[in-house]
This record gives C-alpha cells, sequence and structure tokens, in this order.
C-alpha cells in the first residue's frame, strides 16, 4: 500500500486518518475491558465464596510497594499527558522528555512488580505443587517484621480451622493474583515498546501539532493500563486490611 | 403401545402431560407461521416470476402499522410460550414437602442409587407409583446430567454442589434414564433403567432385598459411633455440641442471629465445613471432615441424623429455633 | 474538526485529585466500615478511573461516537457482571455448596 | 437484452486484483494488504477446515447407522464430534461470511479503497492460521474429546486428549476475529464514500456492523475465559475445579457470554447476504430497509442478554432462568421482522429463479425452521425435556447450517462473478441448492423427533428403537454431501472456463456492481459518489432495466 509523507494511500486527507485510528484504538480498548471483565467476573465470585483465604492472601502483599507502584503509574500517565500536549502545541524537544520519562516510570513499575513476584516465590506463595500459605510463618526471612508475621501466623492457622482447604482457596487469590497482575504487567510491557518506537520517531522531530496521531493512541493504551491498575491495587491490596 | 415410529415417549410422570401439552401449543404457533410463510414465498415465486428479462417490480412502500403489527402478534405469543413455559418449570423446580428421598450418585460412567432404607442399585432405581418423589444428586467427578425421558426431566448433576429433581411417576412399568450432560468416554453407556411399581410390589421389593448392612442408617449409626461424633452430639443435649434429635427439617437458630432450615445441604457443610455456621450457644470446637468422608458415608450420616427424630426431646436444647434461644 | 488542546494546568489538577484518590483509598482500607470497605474502595477507582478518561484521555472533548464507544463497553461489562451475579445471588442458598452468596460475604 | 447477458462480446480487464500491482506470484499474495486477496487467502483456508469437519460429520453420520455403532470406538467417536464442532464453530463458521464475503465486498460495498487497517486485516489472517496451526496439532497428536464447550472439570482435569493446544489454538484465533469486527466497524464508520450515508449502506454492510459488535465485545470474554481453563490445567489451579473450591458453573457463565452471541455471528452475515440476494432478484427496493436494519442490530444486542438458556438445568436459580427465558423470547423478535419483511419483498417483484435467489429462499425456509424450534428450547417448561437432546443438536444445525452455510454458499453464487470474473454453469447450480435443501432437511428433520423421544446427544451408541430415524439422517447426510461437493467442482471449474460476466450481470444496484469484475486493486477507477437510494431500480437508467412503466432512456454506463 503506497504512502504520501504521513498519509496512506486508503485514506483522503489526514484528518480521516487520525480519526480513524483514534477509532480503531478505542474500540480495541473495548475488547480490552470485556477481557479484563472476564477475570475481573472470576475474581468477584471467588472472592465472595473463600472471603477469609482471600483477605489472608491480600494481607501477604506488600502495602507500600503497591501504593507507591501506583503513584508511579499515575505520574507515568501525567508525563504521557504531556508528551500529547507538547505534540500537539510543537514543543518537540519536550515531547521526547516526556515520552522518556514515561518509559522510566513504567519501567520502575515493573522492576518493583519483579521485586513482588521474587518475594511471593521465597514466600511459597506461587500457584502450584509447592504452594503453601503456612509455609512463610513457619520460615521467617530475614527483614520480616516479626509483628507481622505473628499476625500472619495466627490468621492462618485461624483460618485453617475454619476451612481445611485453606491451601486450595487461597491458590485461587494468588492465581488470581498472579493472572491480573501478570496481564496487566504484559500491557505495560507491549506499551513500553510502544513508547521506545515513539521515542525513537520523536528524536527525529516527527511529531507535529499536524501529525500526531501515534503519539495519541499510545497514550490512549497507555492511560487505559493506568486504568487497569487502579482497579487492580484495592482489589488485591486492600481487603480485610483493617483487621 | 409404542408404535413402530413414535413421535413422543411414554407419558410417566405428573410432567409428561404438561410438556406435551407445551409442545402441541408451541408446534401449533410454529407450524402455522412456517405454513404460512412458505405458502406465501411459493406462492409470490411462482405469481410473480420475470417473464421480460428487462422488468422491475412494482415498488411498495414501507409500512410502520404493518411492521408494527407482525412485531406485536409475535410478542403476545411469545409472552403466551413463556408463562406456560415457566408455570410448568417453577413447578418443577418447587419440590413438595412430602416426597420419597432417594440419593442418587453420578461418577464416570455409572449411577448408584440409594433408597431411603439404604438398598444401593448401579444403574437401576426402584420407585412408587403415586408417590412424589425427590433425587438428591451428587457428582464424584464431573458434570452429569441424570434424563428420564418418559418423565420429561432431567436435572445436570454438577460436582460440589447438589442438585434436587422431583416427579410423581403415573405408570408402573421399566423406563430408560440416561446421562444427558457429556461427562467423557462411556457417556452413551451411563444410564439404566428406572422401574416404577405399585406401591405395594415397592415395599415387598425394599424388604425383600434389603440387608442390615447395606441400610444407610444402621451404617450412620456406626459411623456416627466410630467417628466420635456421639462424644460431643449427646442425645439429651448435655454434650459439647448441639443435640440432632428432631434437627432435620427444624430451624436452627445460628450465632449471627440468622436462621437456616436444617436439610440435607446444611447437614452436608455442617460435617465437612462444620465452623461455616455455628449454632447459638455453642463453641467452634468440631474439626473439619472436608475430604476425610466420601459422598456415601456423608449420605449414611445424613440418613441417620434424619432418622433420629422420634426420640426423647433434648433437655437442654439442639438449637432449634423456639427452644434453642437462651 | 478542530482538536481540543489540554492544558497542562488542566492535568496538573487531575493529577492532583488522582494522588488524593490513591491516599483515601490506602487509608479508607484501614479503617472498618463492614461491608462498605469494599464499595468505598470501588467507588473511589471508579472515580478516578472517570478523571483518567475525561481529561488524560480527551473523552470529554472527544466526539459523541468516541463517547458511545465507552458507554458501550461499560455498559457490556455491567451485563456480564450483573446477569451471572443475578443467578448467584438467587440460587437456592441451602442447596449450594461451594459457593455462598454473593454480596453478604464480600 | 437477455435475462443472462450476452457474453460473447465481454472480456476480462486486463489489470484487476488478481494479475496487477504486484503481480500472482506466491510472496504476492502472502504479503498482499489487499483486502480482496485476503479474502481469496480466507476463502481457501476456511475450505480447508470446512473439509476437515465434513469429513469428520460424515464419520459420525456413518457411526450411527447401527445403534451399537458400526465404526469407531468410543473415545474416537467423542473425539470426532469434538473435532468436528471445534473445526465448524471457531474454524469455518465464524470466520466464513465476515472474514471472505465480508472482506471482500465491504470497502467496496461503501465506496472505500480498502478496509481502515490493512496491515491489521493481514496480521488477522494470520493469527488464524497459527491458531488454526495449534488446532490441528491437537487433533493430529491425540484428538480432542471434551466436546466443544469444553465444559470443566472435565476439560481441566479429566480428559486425557490433548487439550492444552485446542484450547491456546482458540485463543489465539479469538484474536483475529476480534480484529476482522474492530477492522469492520471502524471501516464501516469512517470510510464510506460521498453521498453514502448510514441510510444508504447495503443491508450486508449493517448486517456486519452487528456481526463486528459481537465480535469485539463477545470474543475477549471467551478468549479469557480458555486461557483461564489451559491454565487451570497446566498448573492444576482451582477456577472452575469444584475439588479446589472453583465453580464448574461460572466456566459455563463465561462460556456462554460468547458462545451464544456467536450464533448470532454466524447468522447475522448470512441475514446479511440474503438482505442483498432478495432486492436483486426480485428487482425491487427491499420492503422495511430500516426495520431489517434496526433489527440487525437488536439482534446483536439482544443476543446478549440470553446466554443462560442454555444453563436452565444446571440449577441455576429459578430467578434466573425465568429472566433468560424471557429475554430468550425477545430476540425472536428481530428475527420475526426480518423474514416478514423478505417475504413481503417478494410481493409484486419480478422474481427471477437464478441460481443464488434460489439458495436465498433455501435460507428463508430452514432459518423458519431453525429459528422457530428455537422457541422451544427457550421455553422453561418444554427445556427440561429436550435440552441436550438430539432436538438441540438438529436446532442449532437448522441455524448454522442450514442458516449460515445456506447464506454463505448463496453469497459465493452471488459474488462469484464479481470475486473471479466468470460464470457457472446456471443449472446444475440451481440443482445443487435443491439437493442441497433436501439433503440438510432429511438429515436433521429426524433429529427433532429423536430429541424429542429423549436420545440425547453425544452418543455413540444408542437404544434400538431410535435407529430407523438415525438412519434415515445418514442417508440425509449423504444427499448434503453431493450437494456441498457439486459447488466445490463447478465453481473451481468456473474460475477457468466459466462464461466471462461482465461488470453486472444480475444487474443489482450496489456500489460493487459499478466497478470492473474482477475489480481493480484500488477497487474504483475514481472514487465513486453515491446518488441512489439502496435497492432503487427506478432511478438508475445505467442497469439497462425497463424502469416501471415509463419508457427508459437509453443505457448509459460508464462503460
Amino acid at each position: 500500500m503506497h504512502r504520501t509523507g504521513d498519509l496512506y494511500g486508503h485514506f483522503q486527507t489526514l484528518e480521516q486518518q487520525k480519526e480513524t485510528a483514534t477509532l480503531g484504538m478505542w474500540i480495541f480498548l473495548v475488547t480490552e475491558v470485556l477481557f479484563f471483565g472476564g477475570l475481573f467476573l472470576t475474581y468477584t465470585i471467588n472472592r465472595s465464596a473463600f472471603s477469609t483465604a482471600f483477605g489472608i492472601g491480600s494481607n501477604t502483599l506488600d502495602i507500600t510497594l503497591g501504593a507507591g507502584n501506583t503513584v508511579v503509574l499515575i505520574l507515568s500517565s501525567l508525563t504521557m499527558a504531556m508528551a500529547v500536549w507538547s505534540a500537539q502545541v510543537g514543543k518537540k524537544k519536550l515531547v521526547s522528555i516526556f515520552l522518556i520519562a514515561t518509559l522510566g516510570l513504567g519501567s520502575v513499575f515493573l522492576g518493583v512488580k519483579a521485586v513482588e513476584y521474587k518475594q511471593k516465590f521465597d514466600h511459597h506463595l506461587i500457584p502450584g505443587r509447592g504452594f503453601d500459605m503456612k509455609y512463610h510463618p513457619a520460615h521467617p526471612m530475614p527483614g520480616d517484621d516479626p509483628k507481622e508475621l505473628a499476625l500472619e501466623k495466627k490468621e492462618v492457622e485461624e483460618a485453617f480451622s475454619h476451612d481445611p482447604d485453606i491451601n486450595a482457596h487461597g491458590q485461587l487469590y494468588f492465581s488470581l493474583y498472579f493472572g491480573m497482575t501478570g496481564l496487566h504487567a504484559l500491557h505495560m510491557i507491549v506499551g513500553a515498546g510502544l513508547l521506545i518506537w515513539l521515542i525513537k520517531g520523536s528524536f527525529t522531530g516527527r511529531f507535529t501539532p499536524q501529525y500526531n496521531t501515534p503519539v495519541e493512541i499510545v497514550g490512549l493504551y497507555w492511560h487505559f493500563v493506568d486504568i487497569v491498575w487502579i482497579y487492580l491495587f484495592p482489589l488485591l491490596y486492600l481487603i480485610d486490611r483493617h483487621r | 403401545m409404542q408404535s413402530q415410529l413414535p413421535i413422543y415417549p411414554e407419558q410417566a410422570s405428573n410432567f409428561a402431560p404438561h410438556v406435551d401439552a407445551l409442545m402441541v401449543f408451541i408446534t401449533g404457533i410454529c407450524v402455522f407461521f412456517a405454513a404460512a410463510i412458505t405458502i406465501a414465498i411459493v406462492f409470490f415465486f411462482f405469481k410473480y416470476h420475470r417473464k421480460e428479462s428487462a422488468a422491475v417490480g412494482i415498488v411498495t412502500h414501507e409500512d410502520s402499522r404493518l411492521e408494527a403489527v407482525w412485531m406485536v402478534v409475535p410478542l403476545i405469543l411469545c409472552l403466551a410460550m413463556f408463562g406456560w413455559g415457566a408455570v410448568v418449570y417453577v413447578d418443577y423446580r418447587n419440590t413438595p414437602r412430602d416426597t420419597l428421598d432417594v440419593y442418587v450418585i453420578g461418577k464416570q460412567w455409572m449411577w448408584k442409587a440409594q433408597q431411603p432404607n439404604g438398598l444401593k442399585e448401579i444403574n437401576e432405581l426402584h420407585v412408587p407409583v403415586g408417590r412424589n418423589i425427590r433425587l438428591i444428586l451428587a457428582s464424584e467427578d464431573v458434570i452429569h446430567d441424570f434424563f428420564v425421558p418418559a418423565f420429561r426431566v432431567k436435572m445436570d448433576v454438577v460436582p460440589g454442589h447438589y442438585n434436587t429433581m422431583w416427579f410423581r411417576p403415573t405408570k408402573p412399568g421399566r423406563y430408560h434414564f440416561f446421562c444427558s450432560q457429556y461427562c467423557g468416554t462411556n457417556h452413551a453407556i451411563m444410564g439404566g433403567w428406572v422401574t416404577v411399581m405399585e406401591p405395594s410390589d415397592y415395599a415387598a421389593w425394599l424388604s425383600g432385598s434389603s440387608g442390615g448392612s447395606g441400610n444407610p442408617v444402621v451404617a450412620g449409626e456406626k459411623l456416627f459411633a466410630e467417628r466420635a461424633c456421639v462424644t460431643c452430639h449427646v442425645a439429651d443435649g448435655t454434650g459439647r455440641a448441639p443435640s440432632l434429635n428432631g434437627v432435620y427439617g427444624a430451624q436452627v437458630l445460628l450465632a449471627d442471629g440468622s436462621t437456616v432450615t436444617a436439610d440435607e445441604a446444611y447437614i452436608r457443610e455442617s460435617i465437612l465445613q462444620p465452623n461455616a455456621k455455628i449454632v447459638a450457644g455453642y463453641q467452634p470446637l468440631m474439626p473439619p471432615y472436608q475430604g476425610q468422608l466420601t459422598e456415601e458415608q456423608i449420605f449414611a450420616l445424613t440418613a441417620y441424623i434424619k432418622s433420629v427424630q422420634s426420640q426423647p426431646a433434648p433437655a437442654k436444647g439442639s438449637g432449634i429455633a423456639p427452644t434453642g434461644n437462651k | 474538526m478542530s482538536e481540543h488542546i489540554v492544558s497542562p494546568k488542566v492535568y496538573l489538577i487531575i493529577f492532583a485529585a488522582l494522588m488524593l484518590g490513591t491516599g483515601i483509598t490506602v487509608w479508607a482500607a484501614f479503617q472498618n466500615f463492614h461491608q462498605f470497605n469494599i464499595v468505598i474502595a470501588l467507588g473511589i477507582a471508579t472515580i478516578k478511573a472517570t478523571l483518567v478518561v475525561l481529561y488524560f484521555m480527551h473523552a470529554r472533548y472527544s466526539p459523541g461516537r468516541t463517547q458511545l464507544v465507552i458507554v458501550c463497553s461499560v455498559f457490556w461489562l455491567a451485563i456480564m457482571l450483573a446477569l451471572t451475579l443475578a443467578d448467584y445471588d438467587t440460587r437456592p442458598h441451602d442447596m449450594t455448596l461451594a459457593v455462598p452468596q454473593v454480596f453478604y460475604c464480600v | 437484452m437477455s435475462n443472462t447477458p450476452p457474453t460473447s462480446d465481454l472480456e476480462l480487464p486486463s489489470t484487476h486484483y488478481l494479475n496487477a500491482t504486484y503481480g500472482s506470484g506466491i510472496r504476492s499474495w502472502l504479503l498482499t494488504t489487499d483486502h480482496k486477496r485476503i479474502a481469496l487467502l480466507y476463502l481457501a483456508s476456511v475450505t480447508v477446515f470446512f473439509f476437515i469437519g465434513g469429513v469428520l460429520a460424515t464419520m459420525i453420520r456413518i457411526h450411527l447407522l447401527t445403534p451399537g455403532g458400526a465404526l469407531v470406538t468410543p473415545e474416537t467417536y467423542n473425539k470426532l464430534f469434538t473435532m468436528h464442532g471445534v473445526a465448524m464453530i471457531f474454524f469455518f463458521l465464524i470466520p466464513s461470511i465476515p472474514a471472505v464475503l465480508g472482506n471482500f465486498l465491504i470497502p467496496m460495498m461503501i465506496g472505500a479503497k480498502d478496509l481502515a487497517f490493512p496491515k491489521i486485516n493481514l496480521l488477522s489472517w494470520y493469527i488464524y492460521i497459527i491458531g488454526g496451526s495449534f488446532v490441528l496439532y491437537s487433533f493430529g497428536t491425540g484428538g480432542l474429546d471434551t466436546g466443544w464447550t469444553f465444559y470443566t472439570p472435565l476439560s481441566s482435569v479429566y480428559s486425557n486428549s490433548a487439550v492444552t493446544p485446542a484450547v491456546i489454538g482458540i485463543f489465539i484465533n479469538g484474536f483475529s476475529s476480534i480484529l476482522t469486527g474492530l477492522n469492520f466497524i471502524v471501516t464501516i464508520h469512517t470510510m464510506r464514500a460521498p453521498g453514502m450515508t448510514w441510510f444508504r449502506l447495503p443491508l450486508f454492510a449493517w448486517a456486519h456492523y452487528a456481526t463486528s459488535l459481537v465480535m469485539i465485545l463477545g470474543t475477549p470474554v471467551v478468549a479469557i475465559t480458555l486461557l483461564l481453563a489451559g491454565l487451570e490445567r497446566m498448573f492444576h489451579l482451582g477456577f472452575f475445579n469444584p475439588a479446589l473450591g472453583g465453580d464448574p458453573i461460572l466456566f459455563q457463565h463465561l462460556f456462554w457470554f460468547y458462545s451464544h452471541p456467536a450464533v448470532y455471528i454466524m447468522i447475522l452475515p448470512a441475514m446479511g447476504v440474503v438482505s442483498e440476494i432478495i432486492p436483486t432478484f426480485a428487482r425491487k427496493p427491499i420492503f422495511g430497509y430500516s426495520f431489517i436494519a434496526g433489527s440487525s442490530i437488536a439482534i446483536a444486542v439482544i443476543g446478549f442478554l440470553v446466554w443462560a438458556h442454555h444453563m436452565f438445568v444446571t440449577g441455576e436459580s429459578t430467578y434466573a432462568a425465568l429472566t433468560f427465558s424471557f429475554l430468550s423470547y425477545l430476540v425472536a423478535i428481530p428475527s420475526a421482522v426480518k423474514v416478514f419483511n423478505w417475504t413481503s419483498t417478494l410481493y409484486k417483484g419480478s422474481i427471477s429463479w437464478d441460481p443464488p435467489m434460489i439458495y436465498a429462499l433455501g435460507f428463508i425456509g430452514l432459518f423458519v425452521i431453525g429459528g422457530l424450534t428455537g422457541l422451544f428450547l427457550a421455553c422453561l417448561g418444554l427445556d427440561i425435556h429436550i435440552h441436550d437432546t438430539y432436538f438441540v443438536v438438529a436446532h442449532f444445525h437448522y441455524i448454522m447450517v442450514g442458516g449460515a452455510v445456506m447464506g454463505y454458499v448463496g453469497g459465493l453464487h452471488f459474488w462469484w462473478p464479481k470475486i473471479t470474473g466468470r460464470l457457472y454453469p446456471e443449472s446444475l447450480s440451481r440443482a445443487a441448492a435443491v439437493v442441497l435443501f433436501i439433503g440438510f432437511n432429511l438429515t436433521f428433520f429426524p433429529q427433532f423427533i429423536l430429541g424429542y423421544l429423549g436420545m440425547p446427544r453425544r452418543y455413540h451408541t444408542y437404544p434400538p428403537e431410535f435407529q430407523v430415524l438415525n438412519v434415515l439422517s445418514t442417508a440425509g447426510a449423504s444427499i448434503l454431501a453431493l450437494g456441498y461437493l457439486l459447488p466445490m467442482i463447478y465453481l473451481t471449474w468456473s474460475m477457468r472456463y466459466g462464461k466471462v460476466a461482465g461488470k453486472n450481470p444480475w444487474p443489482a444496484t450496489g456500489l460493487e456492481w459499478t466497478t470492473d469484475s474482477p475489480p481493480p486493486t484500488e477497487n474504483f477507477h475514481v472514487t465513486p459518489e453515491v446518488t441512489w437510494e439502496p435497492y432503487d431500480f427506478q432511478n438508475r437508467p445505467d442497469l439497462g432495466l425497463a424502469a416501471g412503466t415509463r419508457p427508459l432512456a437509453p443505457a448509459q454506463g460508464d462503460d
């Protein structure tokens, strides 16, 4: 398919092309909403059935890292929005700066996520054969807060007397935790790839007030990923914190 | 009196005439519309056949009133079908109180049934004519479905849930039952026969074949002792756990102030996950039996608990709502 | 179609609101509001998501078509959640072993 | 002018999409972004899956000739019907009309040069091929015996067959469907030619718009559901496994949230095809254009509210069952509106007996039976008895084979001259349509009776009293097979030897018929401008017809 400048041959005008691309991204995001929606439904049904196990699982997550990551991600949304604005008003240098900032913040988010995953691995909380909710209270790691640990131990023991299948039900929580955050992280990685592509483009000064469609639609995607996290954070990290 | 090519199965339960009547009703409506449309199409097809190659049709203009008619008329008919179907379905889903309960377990690829007196059958089910029969369905592995065409009833047998179905046989005889939810390799041979008998024959059959060890009440009583249930669930209500005398079918008052009906599912849950619902006035002391009892053992315990209805009334109370509220 | 450019000032205000929302969510999680904890958490999340959609994603300044697309996605998600939960919530409680009623246990 | 235009003086255009621009080597096909060529890639690949599914179906019917099962072991039989279902539903029916005819025609019908995202269009074909390869790998290494519905815990725990690659394949294939739907919606919104307003859109485009809605809103849900089931199988998780606390009924909710609307992915495009064929061969504007267009959207929307009618006997709540039964009846109304409007279009028409018309009328006949028998299944009291019996099998084959495949084959006949530039043997194709219709009814009508008699579906062996009807059904299947083979043969033959068709052989009113056959790569030599209402034969002197009783100006096409 031939193209003239930034205009592909099957479009009449740049404006039509931009409209088309934007609508395409929005519709893609609709499918994403439904895609995550299936997971949210599974989560809801299981959480309501096994609220104790979900509460315990949630309390093992590090709320500081979770909340910190929320701040990081929202900040990256801000820099992304600023990158779009810079392109719209023609500040070519600022486009690159804000895009790089967004990529940096996204990487910080993924790094923190990796630290959290590692911790769950050490605590035998990865779903599968080795999964054991009682492992961590019995095998403290260096750097554990003894008060927190005692609380976790008490909770697990109490829960076991109510629900002999606490490991199975806790595993459901962690399956959903890894499923939902993993899928979210995968979207972040794809987003990071798109950002690298944009940054390369921005170095050549491609994005101008006349032509900034790629920045705009990657921005839409990035903000959507942010929204998913805005829901994941309270649903996964903040169950039964008041105990 | 099945002819060579029957078009409906025998009618042998209370539901069969209703379902068949529904069938006739909906078939009537559908045949009318199918015939009307077919006749119209065939008629137009020949009547307006193009005679000259360049001829065009005569424009007929859209008519909102006509469109409204053929939306509203089918809608009314649909509502009628929905309403009648709903009546039959609600009747089917609401089990009457005075039922004869038979436990049915589906597993790959056989059916086990257990009569009230504990008689066990495999791929057979004997029931008396004229009684309301309730089947309590459990699965040991995948989803199955208990289907008796002559009774026009079926219900899925879902692992982890109890489903129930009921019917009242109206005609003695032997009828096929099938598994109608695909369940793996031998799905097609996971079936058997329902034998509907005169009540007297049924009673004779029951007493003739029931062995003491097979009686679930006896088996349940034995389990009740073996598993040391009896040490806490003392019959006179003085134990650490509520007496189970007369608990079946009663309203039980729970620690959180709510009440539940003590039916099979409640008893099952109380055995497997005792701390899910704590009876008012008692401590959560009982260990959970999840994974420690087979479905059949649970049935036996339940049967025993159901049988201890007529013994002396508890002194301290069993948590049964009127007396258990201290 | 002339493009509406959102000023950085608006972005900063929205960012501040999002930060505030995050703070409130975390604070509220440590208070015991009984069954309202989840309502508060999801309520704040929805407000935050709405702000992101309206301002960061420019939905407020987009053509009606885009807004319709957004409404549709929310509507269909709602259909899926509502009709499925409607089944779970009206199941005959006494006959269900694995899954108790949804709204009372969350 | 004669009914079939004189062909001796017609020639194919010298350059068209099949030979122009990139030549015709294999690279020019595998790297093409031309929607017409991608449509042909799809045509070839769905035909492969149709053939696989058809062979499996034939084996099923032969096996069921005798009560004991004549051909294969129970395991093999279960694999046959599962693989038949998976191949036919996910890899033939869902992509057939949208990805072949829709891909080819939608840009041409609205006067665009291509779909909005040509590269994504090609990508979606590759995704389809990758997904299909996974599924074929599963078929080849142990087969699949879970039923196409993949109910848990059978699929996630108990089955010993190659479930994992199949689930991965269907998951991947879902994105092909999503991208196709996305492309159609955006194209119809932003790529219409000047003058092509929403209410001048061909009904085929309306139907595909509705179909695309279902694709983008439903497919993601089944993708994530099958992914969860696959993960559950691979890593022993417990989302849907009661032994680990999960709920198998939740799987059914999630699965049917897509898989019921998926039926509309199959039937809506076929309705679109019929809505094109009927006015063309009755030579008058379709009756109730806006009602047919609106009913497509209504079916797509209401179709999302009915899914739990597949679960009336799972023990779902009585209230939910009542709600879903009621909503299921509502979906009957827009379907009825369509049938009534098609029938009314014939009134006072000038009806020709060209082959596409025979297919379209056959479609109406079969769809009416399929649709009306849906009323039996939506009826709660009756569904207790006929759920999961052959009644259901017959019902959905009437919709999906009688309806969707009849529409697909009819559509191929209608647009074949546009796609290849050539005509096929007329009487032979008319005869094939009749054979198809008779064979289909003989195969599937007895199954309604079987179902009411109580024969459950997915049975490799059955009580002897059901044999007569099963033999009838198998006999019908052999006629049906002939009905499918005939078009395959003569359509292939016609690509080389058929008479040259010319721009507009029927003639029809759509924009796609104003350009060459086969069309040039960019579809139109100049961007068309639409000045006429849809299906208007009266004010189209370029068609060369006698407009009503008025004398007609000489034909003045732009040649």
